[in-house]
């Protein structure tokens, strides 16, 4: 770079001037490298041009943060470029699109704030939020896992809500792989499992908050580019929800120290994970969920003496993000003084103090007038705070240390980068042909699918977390003393109230096709929660990708968001908020693209909730939905290491009524059990389902609906839109007319004793003792 | 040969100790004069090794695949003694 | 007393978590409750309170060990008061990590005089060293504390219990035996049949010597328990361990309080 | 006169420690050869203290208020060092 650019004005404060006006396109790309700016060549020429003057590296710091892919979306924001003409945001003309014309009148608030909020019951609202972290938790699994629970409570904290449940996903790779595959830089993925468990346990455990939804998947791809989404999810009083900012309000910062932590998370987050990852010690975050539960307590005292004009939470870009924001979502500006922020350790320069992530801080904007009680709250609450500054009418983001300004720059501006371009190229995917015998013995294959990590037991993992803090877990994510699955986490989260929140999720990240992954990955979520009883359901979306600079990448990102758009609008269910982690790529290659969809959904009375345990051995089992020969990327083929085959489809004009039809069911009291069918087909629902009881389920396959005359397929298809159903006997009737139509069959019964019966296609007999199926399912 | 093997992992120095915070303040809270404290963990390890460097090198290796993670933490290892004696 | 008169503290402190689900199971049965930060509690105060709840969570991030540093801080801010407390024969109980700072405290099991100088048991790790949420069988041990006067000797309850260190220890056989012979085991963990469940896991989910899930004091109006009665308080709280319709039998526990406060 | 003092509670010989199982366990699985691993903690406090006789003794009461269980742990104190100096 040539000399003179850069050009230190203090030594102490250490703060440096970058002088962009003679800078060549190469010195550009080397200060936004050199300062970990992450900034592309036409970012950097737009503030080229824009300013007359140099500036100092607190202000390019600014625009490095606001302007990365966390913190505003570049790729879903951009134009993207196709063969068929240029999309204008995929956010806008997918997932948004498809909230606006469902236009359900309870979305209180989509896509706006830190969470998704929609009306509940008694003048209440639920806030969603999902979030990953993944790159953290690829360098320091505990810490990187913790903090992510930890930033998304604060994001439900951030409008206002008392936090309710969390939840979380997590792909790993294969506990067993040897050493010698991985690649350096590339931890263990035993160890970052461990990590990452013990991670989301001790945040969620330590701030009381139950852990009732979540999924755990394993797969080679995951090896190098661990995935880990934490979702939280709250309730407020609507008229909790205060955002009206004003002229002369102060800006008030409360909760941890600020330090050297977490400094450029967010434009890390923005590109690849280097290979010398040791390196970013400074992307470390050290966990501290004591400081985070008295916010909690903190922010519902100050919400409940509605003494804040505003709220938001430190994530991405620290306080220049935050301060930001807040300024210019109410048209303001505002001058912070640096001075003012405590920190953890001496010789932080200003930029670091403007752009670290230190965790477990809230910002809130407080009229002047309620300063003293406010500050008396946080306190009692034994936590630190500061006041920032004020916000003023200039809509300029201006900061101040020892005397100095050291930022001054324009929020119109800053909030409007310039917008990028990515291509695409449509990666067409033709299903191939199978080649497998069909096996001889069901049974065996049975219990080695229950055995496959991506199917057996998940109560290792989801006992370590607490599910039944806070007393108000009505369906459990574990149940019974076998540990059998349910399919959503229902919460009844007001003591006036009969009405529950279900939460849900849904993830297929290995049907080879990007939209129909995206189509099951939604329908999946909406099955879980109609399984336990939710319906008027939200959904919030998830896209784990890979670097959107790849044409392959966008192309394949563009057609998930189809179908989320598509299905979206088919089942009816809005769209209300979502995140994007895109760059997820390591020396062992992209990450496998993959989209988690959260469903949210409501019970009108949670004493009707259905679980997925056996109630009354003589009680007729009906499968609803229609069995085909859909089995590429299911767990059965993965489990045998072969490819090939259809993958499942979703016909929404089916299963929509299915579902529907079901809830009705659910209603009238006539459902006494119901699972999904996904990972592992019926085989691995039924055997849930035994294994949850001390009764038994005999199927005869041949009374099901079946577009195939192979035993495994119809055993181990992963078809969409299927449950399987335990109805109260002497209600057979109505439940069939309920499902007048639709493909639903009576294909057997509860059986008294713990067994699985199966009589096949050909009128064979298969049969699975509870005991074995247990053991097969646990792994021991 | 059983060595006996001590490593202590703990935060590098520059990170926040929560937990050494908390111990402070409570300690000082009991009448206890004292600055700032650090927490780390100590494991104590029968190592099967030829000699005390190899028990030694093998507990550094240890350190770095499971104990300790490089990125945040600093470990340091110690031979206590030869199983059997305590010299 | 006049229920309506009678009131309960329930203390908090950074990191305290069940508190708010505590006092909707008291205020359910008609008592009163206070969730009161521990700084807040000014000298004397207690003496308006009739129960005096330590609640679960993660006080202080449950650093050096669970419960330790807000059992010392307990001696340090509130003995005296909290001294006089249990000598008036009112009720005290620690649940999860309260029992936890009760036992660190050296509330429970107690000493010679009232507490003990220092802790004569331990709630140490999980015996298999995990978090354990799990529901789990209580077995009545026939103990003369208000806290099980409504749970008959051998009946179990269902109750859930979430934690990582809740395997109880004491500081010699002697003290144990001490323990059992003067009927302060309050409740032990058992098979689904009543059974004590003599170390088999995960029917004992952590481990604890004797199956001891719960005890009290020599007077019995302390009690200390792992489980989370709070949590299997309402029928809909036990779906898949009872529930949904009827209460749950962790509402016999406060039942039993409340049993005791209209004596008074 | 600050002193830096390191306390190391850990469990009483005869104790089950869980958690020293599972490191044990998960450094075989790793592909070591290791017998049995204790797992304890270490405290460096700065404490204050005319000399070194006193900061230890401090320590040690530390220990007994506070770092330590009697029923189920032993402390070792050490002092590390005069503050400032190294020798
Ligand atoms: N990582 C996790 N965190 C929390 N809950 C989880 C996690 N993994 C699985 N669960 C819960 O365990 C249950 C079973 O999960 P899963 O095996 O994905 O579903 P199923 O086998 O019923 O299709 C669900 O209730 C799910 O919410
Ligand atoms: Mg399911």
């Amino acid at each position: 770079m040539r000399e003179g650019l850069i050009r230190r004005v203090s030594e102490d404060p250490p703060i440096v001037a970058v002088d962009l006006r003679e800078a060549e396109d190469a010195d550009l790309l080397e200060i936004s490298r050199g300062m970990g700016l992450a900034l592309s060549l036409p970012e950097m020429k737009a503030i080229k041009e824009k300013f007359g003057r140099p500036l100092t590296d607190v202000e390019l710091q600014t625009f490095g943060q606001t302007w990365s892919e966390h913190c505003i979306h570049k790729t879903f924001r951009g134009v993207v470029e196709t063969e068929s003409g240029a999309v204008e945001g995929l956010l806008k003309t997918y997932i948004a699109r498809a909230t606006r014309e469902l236009d359900r009148p309870w979305c209180f608030s989509v896509f706006e704030d830190n969470a998704g909020l929609v009306d509940f019951d008694n003048g209440h609202v639920i806030a969603a939020k999902v979030e990953t972290h993944n790159h953290p938790s690829a360098i320091e699994p505990f810490g990187g896992a913790a903090t992510g629970v930890g930033g998304v409570i604060r994001d439900i904290l951030g409008v206002w809500g008392e936090p309710i449940a969390v939840s979380d996903v997590l792909c790993f790779g294969p506990l067993d792989i040897g050493y010698s595959e991985l690649v350096p830089g590339i931890k263990h993925p035993r160890y970052i499992y461990k990590g990452v468990v013990a991670g989301v346990g001790s945040y969620g455990n330590n701030m009381g908050i139950p852990n009732v939804s979540g999924a755990i998947i394993f797969d080679r791809n995951y090896t190098g580019n661990v995935v880990v989404y934490c979702g939280c999810f709250g309730i407020l009083p609507k008229r909790s929800y205060i955002r009206q900012t004003m002229e002369g309000d102060l800006a008030v910062l409360v909760g941890g120290r600020t330090g050297r932590d977490g400094i450029h998370g967010v434009t890390f987050a923005s590109t690849d994970l280097p290979e010398e990852s040791e390196g970013l010690r400074s992307a470390v975050q050290i966990p501290n969920p004591l400081v985070e539960e008295r916010l909690r307590r903190a922010v519902i005292r100050v919400r409940d003496g509605r003494l804040a004009s505003g709220i938001t939470d430190l994530g991405g870009g620290g306080i220049s993000c935050a301060t930001g924001e807040m300024a210019s979502r109410s048209g303001l500006g505002l001058i912070v003084n640096l001075d003012n922020v405590k920190l953890k350790e001496g010789g932080v320069a200003p930029w670091e103090i403007w752009v670290s992530e230190s965790q477990e801080r809230m910002l809130f904007s407080v009229p002047s007038r309620n300063l003293e009680n406010t500050s008396r709250i946080f306190e009692d609450e034994e936590l630190e705070w500061c006041v920032l500054g004020s916000f003023n009418s200039t809509k300029r983001l201006k900061a101040t240390y020892r005397g100095a300004t050291v930022c001054d720059l324009g929020l119109d501006f800053l909030y409007s980068p310039p917008r990028i371009k990515r291509r695409a190229v449509r990666v067409e995917t033709a299903p191939r042909p199978l080649m497998l015998e069909e096996p001889e013995d069901l049974a065996s294959e049975i219990l080695s699918l229950l055995s496959d990590p991506n199917v057996g037991s998940r109560e290792g993992v989801v006992r370590t977390y607490d599910h039944e803090v806070r007393g108000a877990t009505v369906v459990k994510p574990v149940q019974g003393e076998s540990g059998s699955h349910n399919d959503a986490g229902v919460i009844k989260p007001l003591k006036d109230s009969w009405v529950g929140v279900v939460i849900s999720c849904g993830i297929n990240p290995f049907y080879p096709d990007p939209y129909w992954m995206a189509a099951c990955s939604l329908e999946e979520a909406l099955r879980n929660n109609v399984a336990v009883g939710g319906r008027r359901i939200a959904i919030l979306d998830n896209f784990v990708w890979g670097n959107p600079e790849r044409e392959d990448r966008i192309g394949s990102l563009l057609r998930a968001c189809e179908a989320c758009y598509d299905f979206a609008k088919a089942f009816g269910t809005p769209f209300i908020s979502g995140k994007d982690s895109l760059y997820n790529e390591s020396p062992m290659g992209p990450v496998r693209p993959t989209l988690l969809i959260t469903g949210v959904g409501i019970i009108p009375d949670v004493r009707k909730a259905v679980t997925s345990n056996l109630k009354a051995a003589g009680d007729p089992i009906y499968l609803l939905g229609t069995t085909k020969e859909e089995v590429c990327g299911s767990a059965y083929l993965r489990s045998k290491g072969v490819e090939g085959g259809d993958w499942p489809r979703v016909d929404p004009s089916v299963s929509k009524r299915v579902m529907n039809a079901l809830t009705k069911a659910i209603d009238l009291g006539i459902v006494a059990a119901c699972h999904d069918l996904s990972d592992g087909g019926l085989g691995a629902a039924a055997s849930e389902m035994v294994i949850g009881s001390e009764e038994g389920i005999f199927l005869d396959l041949g009374r099901g609906l079946m577009s195939t005359s192979r035993n495994d397929f119809a055993v181990f298809s992963e078809s969409a839109g299927r449950f399987l159903v335990e109805v109260r006997s002497g209600s057979e009737e109505t439940f069939e007319a309920t499902f007048e139509g639709l493909p639903v069959r009576h294909v057997g019964e509860v059986l008294r004793e713990g067994a699985l019966r199966i009589q096949d296609l050909k009128g064979r007999e298969h049969v699975l003792e509870k005991a074995d199926l247990l053991r097969s399912w646990r792994g021991d | 040969m059983m060595f006996l093997v001590k490593a202590e992992v703990g935060l590098k120095r520059g990170h926040f100790d929560p937990e050494g915070d908390v111990v402070a303040k409570s300690l000082r809270d009991l009448g206890f004069s004292v600055g700032s404290v650090r927490v780390s963990k100590a494991y104590t390890i029968e190592v099967d090794a030829r000699d005390a460097a190899e028990a030694k090198a093998l507990a550094e290796e240890m350190c770095r695949k499971l104990l300790a993670n490089p990125t945040k933490d600093d470990f340091m290892v110690e031979v206590l003694l030869i199983e059997g004696r305590t010299d | 007393m006049d229920l309506r008169k009678a009131r309960a503290c329930i203390l908090r402190v950074g990191g305290t978590n069940c508190d708010a689900e505590v006092r909707v199971a008291l205020e359910e049965l008609g008592l009163r409750s206070d969730v009161l930060h521990m700084n807040w509690l000014e000298k004397g105060r207690l003496s308006e309170y009739q129960l005096l709840v330590f609640p679960g969570g993660f006080s202080y991030g449950d650093y050096v060990r669970a419960g330790a540093v807000w059992g010392k801080k307990v001696l340090t801010r509130i003995r005296r008061d909290l001294e006089r407390f249990v000598e008036d024969g009112r009720l005290v109980m620690g649940i999860c990590n309260g029992f936890q700072v009760l036992v660190e405290a050296g509330v429970l099991p107690g000493g010679d005089g009232s507490f003990s100088t220092t802790p004569r048991a331990v709630l140490a790790n999980n015996k298999s060293a995990k978090y354990e949420c799990r529901w789990v069988f209580l077995r009545g041990e026939g103990s003369q504390t208000p806290f099980a006067r409504r749970v008959g000797n051998g009946e179990t309850l269902r109750v859930p219990v979430g934690h990582g260190e809740g395997r109880f220890l004491s500081e010699s056989e002697g003290v144990l035996q001490e323990l059992i012979r003067s009927n302060r085991v309050v409740f032990r963990y058992s098979r689904p049949s009543g059974e004590p469940a003599k170390g088999a896991y995960p029917f004992n989910p952590n481990g604890s010597s004797y199956d001891i899930a719960a005890i009290c004091n020599r007077d019995g109006n302390v009690m200390g328990m792992m489980p989370h009665p709070e949590r299997a308080f309402f029928g809909w709280q036990a779906v898949g361990y009872g529930g949904p319709q009827g209460p749950a039998d962790g509402r016999k526990i406060f039942e039993g309080i409340i049993d005791y406060i209209m004596e008074l």
